[in-house]
């Protein structure tokens, strides 16, 4: 128990403590607190990355052992990963006279090039997949069923043909205050502010609440299962 | 009667693949052969220009790269732009990136506008300081020390040595931030732990899923204007110089009017439907 | 009253341009005050050089302001820059850096901020202040001195400090009612109906319930909120006896998540249901994620799918695909850019708030409904802020009221 | 074959692959860097986006190597931008003055907190990760309680206080009144301590009006925003399709479509067999 919870619930405790108050009190130490503390922070947050990564591997690797269901595609993962590692980490594709290290944005370097001809096509396809599914979730979904329905499609009808070249000239001959852009302009700067502005509210209440449970130590479920 | 009902309601049920193929030439017509429709700009876009244009002569910008390759059609004319706009103007810029791919979109748009397009000098007109893991925290972090968590920029010169630098020893030193973010961590952050905190005048170019998340904070003046999406990227080329978004904003038209169009069949059908059920 | 402020930033990059004029400049000598020629008249010095220390600092700020010259774009129009000196107290003066006079400044009365390095908390400080033009220049020092002093409160976020202090009044003062038994009403959420119903549908049809529990960690509120609504939605499946499939992203949430569904189990009476592997991990990855859940869902074709927790762009894809299988689908989140996707593709979705209080309403966590119900009273409290600050405001303009509420919500 | 053996085979595979694959990769970045990145790209790009079409190798492919090339990327990023300069950049500075730090010995502490956290992997003494991950949270949540506080509360509150009465503009009134009847009204409806009936029923669905104009408002940016990616796509692979890049998308996309439609065709025969 001691070291399994009451520890990280004193870290909790002692780190939540010092950021809140550092915002509280300028005076030396205290303003030091927050340069190192990050610090560290960064550091940590690299090996969760880290283990993100050996996480991947070990998973994919038992599903090649195992020869589970598509365990070629698991090769390909691995032999992925494997291969920008070997440019990450490896002099490999390195060019002359630049530091390992450094290499990573250099001109002519392979992992740069990796990166604009391998992960940028694919991360980018992948959120632009999102353009049809779009497509598809509104023209499925967007029905007038009651009042509320209507005024979220309404909305979203408004604010798709305001804010392209093609809606203000099909509203051109309106009077200003009816054409489109500045309907949908009117509709983000009010109703559409106080909606927002409400759910900001209550999220950062939320927020607020939580964060004090976990410095007080009433919140322990980020420990996980009590294994 | 009934044969032209059913049509209707046929209109509203149709295969999710017909709707792909639909967008999909909708969006690459245009693409291949332009139409041209005039740009017409928004107040929150002139906000920013304004913003950008009110900076006195010879400020020193810092501007954050929260972007990456996913998000790069709708940011990145933006990038290019703000540039053109501050180096007409004489000021310095201090790129850096709170995203590690922002580096990568950062030292593209640099080397494009600040090197090639205006011949200006690294670390003197300007400098990519680069990536730092840590979120918001590195916000905090060179709220309080920026030297702590930049020593040197990503060429490896200490940041003792830049000229540019001098006098830099934390962000309350930058005369005007600009944000091109594309989420967490983003304007939002930059907002909540730079901007407001300090006083720094801030101004941002978002995607367009952010810009609900960001507006109040326009609204309620924390943040002087905000480029939203690609059109609001068209509409801020048009105020400096046409570029891709000028270019896009087309295809973007004619994508929308038509999930418009499969909107309205989808409700007529449904009209028609409930009418049915009712009668 | 506007002003416009200079930070060190804007002096060290005119330092660079004005080098060679600056080494002309010592040249003339410390007396700088002798014009070179008789024709051009030194400058004007700068007027009403007043300094003090900054508030709420750790003794590390100085804010000196002071007036343009009159010759400044004005009388003989010709100041070029002005350079800032801090003299410590044994008289060594250190340049600061120079301000560039352009001809786009408009306001008179110059705001300079020294926090260069080599300020120490607790020391006497004189300024001094030099206006050049293109011949000559002339000083202006600082009356007396300024000293620095660090100190052990922010004044100016007295009202953070108080708003910290009631909220967590409020949420502590719940927690513990609650935590002593008393009854703390709850209205009931909307959308926990439609819970019961997707179960009872995915029994009726024989088909298995997917549950996803959010792609972040524990770390966020959400996956917390997540896993506890997946408490109530395994004692359904238990009682019904109906397949649970529970696909996680972290492999801390995952043992979290067993153990809450074994629990769930345990109480419901079937224990011997509950299997391990009901809850498994897939990768962290985001769209590798989604990738295998909709994996999933093409292969086991649940009735019910339920999205409770943290998400990102993956949501339509995972609710698009739950729609093509035709199963009820229900979310919950509090990230703000995807509420509007779910609300469009889900049968029934929590909002923002809702969906914490759905999981203090189902869990009847004491913890969680306390806080639910101070976070009510801070929310009426900002309500009334609002409300109150808004009619002051209106009378305020009308001139009724000479003072408005606004900067009581401005820390400093 | 025995698991142990297959294992073993695996493992040659693995490394064997990975092998020619660097190779593969390095004649090409090194010999013709422009026109074989967009075959690549071409290739990928194509395939993610035959996922509309339906579940097929091409997508699996691709996916599977956005998976493993991400992880490994991140890692690299993030050592060599972080570890490498700011953790053993303090702690052996004369090994690594790429830093340019100054000797630390604090900074042995995140490392131990950072080794902690790669204790998950090994499930027996995993726990110890707790630890580390306490560090987070505690961070996070001091500097959240304050930062939301301030933006997400105060300044919005602020903001809200607005003449509803603006002499001289009747439109910036109705804006005004408008605006602080939607707060209030969108706020009452997360209001849980109150059953919602009578005047309180009434003014929270005003509330929940607001609420979806919001949602829809932002679900039009949302399609912005991703119609916008897809030009950006498309437009990449029109570029691709130029002569000068070797028309690779068209042929990538040629090919793909033969290779698809003819695996259509088959399953149709084999189902039309059974």
């Amino acid at each position: 128990m001691l070291w399994k919870t009451q520890i990280p619930v004193a870290i909790v405790f002692a780190v939540g403590m010092l950021t809140l108050i550092q915002w509280f009190v300028p005076h030396w130490p205290f303003d030091q607190i927050q340069v190192h503390t990050t610090q560290w922070f960064d550091i940590i947050a690299v090996f969760a990355v880290i283990l993100g990564g050996l996480n991947l591997l070990k998973l994919q690797l038992q599903k090649v052992i195992s020869r589970g269901r598509d365990w070629p595609y698991a090769l390909v993962t691995i032999v992925g990963f494997l291969a920008m590692m070997v440019y990450g980490f490896s002099p490999v594709g390195v060019p002359e006279g630049i530091r390992l290290g450094d290499h990573l944005q250099a001109n002519g370097s392979h992992f740069r090039w990796m990166f604009f001809n391998v992960f940028t096509p694919l991360s980018a396809t992948m959120f632009a997949l999102l353009a049809f599914f779009v497509a598809s979730a509104s023209y499925r979904a967007f029905r007038v069923r009651n009042a509320e329905a209507t005024l979220l499609l309404v909305a979203g009808i408004i604010l798709m043909l305001g804010r392209v070249p093609l809606g203000a000239k099909m509203t051109a001959f309106l009077p200003h205050f009816m054409q489109l852009p500045t309907v949908q302009e009117w509709i983000y700067a009010v109703p559409n502010l106080a909606g927002a502005r409400a759910i900001m509210i209550g999220i950062g209440l939320g927020m607020v609440s939580t964060s004090l449970r976990f410095i007080l130590g009433i919140e322990k479920s980020f420990l996980g299962g009590d294994e | 009667m009934a044969g032209n009902n059913s049509f209707l309601v046929k209109m509203g049920q149709l295969d999710r693949r017909l709707v792909f193929v639909v967008i999909g030439i909708a969006v690459f017509l245009p693409l291949k052969f332009p139409i041209g429709l005039a740009v017409v700009t928004t107040p929150t876009t002139q906000d920013v220009f304004n913003a950008v244009d009110s900076i006195p002569e010879g400020s020193t910008v810092l501007v954050s790269f929260e972007y990456g390759p996913s998000t790069r059609p709708e940011i990145e004319p933006m990038a290019i732009t703000l540039l053109r706009q501050l180096f007409n103007e004489k000021q310095k810029v201090v790129a850096m990136a709170l995203w590690p791919d922002g580096q990568f979109m950062s030292t593209r748009v640099l080397e494009r506008i600040a090197d090639k397009e205006y011949g200006l000098k690294w670390g003197v007109d300007y400098v990519n300081l680069g990536y730092r893991p840590g979120q918001e925290a590195v916000i905090k972090g060179i709220a309080k020390d920026l030297r702590a968590n930049y020593n040197s920029d990503v060429r490896n010169n200490p940041v003792e040595d830049l000229p540019i630098m001098d006098g830099i020893y934390t962000v309350k030193d930058f005369d005007f931030i600009f944000s091109l973010s594309a989420g967490y961590p983003g304007t939002v952050e930059w907002v909540l732990y730079a901007a407001d905190p300090y006083g720094i005048p801030m101004s941002t170019g978002v995607t367009a899923i952010q810009v609900n998340e960001v507006i109040p904070y326009v609204k309620g003046g924390q943040i002087k204007g905000i480029l939203a999406g690609m059109s609001g990227a068209a509409e801020y080329e048009n105020l400096v110089k046409a570029g891709d978004a000028t270019r896009f904003m087309d295809a973007q038209s004619v994508a929308h009017f038509l999930i418009v169009l499969f909107i309205i069949l989808g409700n007529i059908s449904y009209l028609v439907q409930r009418r049915k059920q009712t009668a | 009253m506007k002003r416009k402020r200079f930070g060190p930033s804007r002096l060290s990059a005119a330092f660079l341009l004005l080098v060679p004029y600056l080494a002309f400049a010592q040249d003339a000598g410390p007396d700088g005050g002798e014009a070179p020629a008789a024709y051009d008249p030194p400058p004007a010095a700068v007027t009403h050089l007043t300094a003090r220390d900054a508030p709420d600092d750790a003794g590390k700020h100085i804010i000196l302001e002071f007036e343009r010259s009159a010759d400044d774009a004005a009388g003989a129009a010709d100041v070029v820059s002005y350079e800032v000196f801090r003299i410590d107290p044994a008289g060594i003066e250190t340049s600061l850096g120079v301000l560039p006079v352009s001809n786009k400044d408009t306001l008179r009365l110059i705001t300079f901020d020294d926090q260069m390095p080599g300020l120490v908390n607790g020391t006497e400080y004189s300024y001094k202040v030099v206006t050049r033009d293109a011949s000559g220049s002339s000083d202006s020092k600082l009356d007396g001195t300024v000293r620095t002093s660090g100190q052990w409160f922010a004044l100016g976020r007295f009202n953070m400090l108080f708003s910290v202090l009631m909220i967590s009044f409020f949420i502590l003062y719940f927690i513990k009612k609650a935590q002593r038994g008393e009854e703390i009403y709850l209205r009931p959420v909307a959308g926990l109906k439609a819970f019961d119903e997707a179960v009872g549908r995915a029994t009726e049809m024989g088909k298995p319930v997917l549950y996803v529990p959010g792609i972040m960690d524990l770390d966020q509120v959400e996956t917390v909120a997540g896993v506890i609504i997946l408490g109530y939605v395994s004692k359904m499946t238990a009682r019904y006896e109906t397949e649970l499939e529970v696909p996680v992203s972290r492999s801390l949430v995952m043992s979290n998540a067993r153990e809450v569904c074994r629990s769930s189990y345990l109480s419901e009476g079937r224990p011997e249901l509950y299997k391990d592997d009901m809850v498994h991990y897939l990768t962290d990855d985001q769209f590798a994620y989604a990738a295998g859940v909709d994996g999933i869902m093409l292969r086991k074709k649940p009735a019910a799918c339920f999205y409770q927790g943290k998400f990102y762009a993956e949501s339509l894809i995972l609710a698009e695909t739950g729609n093509s299988i035709g199963a009820i689908q229900i979310a919950g989140t509090a990230s703000p850019s995807q509420l509007p996707f779910f609300i469009t593709a889900c049968d029934y979705t929590l909002i923002g708030e809702e969906f914490f209080a759905a999981s203090a309403y189902l869990s009847k966590d004491p913890k969680l409904i306390g806080s639910l119900k101070g976070q009510d009273w801070a929310k009426g409290v900002v309500m009334i802020i609002i409300g109150v600050g808004a009619v002051v405001e209106t009378l305020h303009v009308l001139g009724v009221l000479p003072f408005s509420l606004q900067p009581l919500l401005v820390a400093g | 074959m025995s698991r142990d053996v297959w294992t073993v085979v695996a493992l040659g595979m693995i490394a064997v692959l990975t092998a020619l694959t660097v190779m593969f990769l390095s004649w090409g970045i090194g010999n013709h860097s422009v026109g074989f990145g967009f075959w690549v790209g071409s290739v990928l790009t194509l395939g993610i986006f035959s996922y509309l079409y339906k579940d097929n190798p091409f997508y699996k492919f691709a996916e599977h190597v956005f998976v493993g090339v991400s992880a490994a990327y991140w890692i690299a990023i993030a050592y060599w931008t972080q570890i490498d300069r700011n953790l053993w950049g303090r702690l052996l500075p004369e090994q690594f003055p790429q830093g340019g730090h100054e000797f630390n010995g604090f900074y042995i502490i995140p490392l131990i907190l950072g080794i902690f956290m790669l204790c998950r992997l090994i499930p027996s003494i995993g726990w110890i990760s707790r630890w580390s991950l306490a560090f987070i949270v505690g961070l996070y949540a001091g500097l959240r309680m304050y930062g939301f506080l301030q933006s997400n509360i105060m300044e919005q509150a602020r903001d809200t206080l607005r003449p509803i009465i603006v002499p001289g503009s009747l439109v910036d009134s109705i804006n005004n009144f408008l605006l602080v009847v939607g707060v209030l009204s969108a706020l009452l409806y997360f209001f849980f301590s109150k059953e919602h009936k009578g005047v309180f029923g009434v003014v929270s669905r005003v509330g929940i009006f607001f609420l979806m104009i919001s949602f829809g408002a932002s679900f039009g940016f949302a399609v912005m925003g991703r119609i916008s990616l897809l030009i950006g796509r498309f437009d990449y692979l029109i570029q691709a399709g130029t002569p000068s890049a070797g028309r690779a998308s068209v042929v990538v996309a040629v090919i793909m479509i033969l290779v698809l439609l003819i695996q259509a065709f088959k399953d149709k025969g084999s189902a039309e067999e059974a």
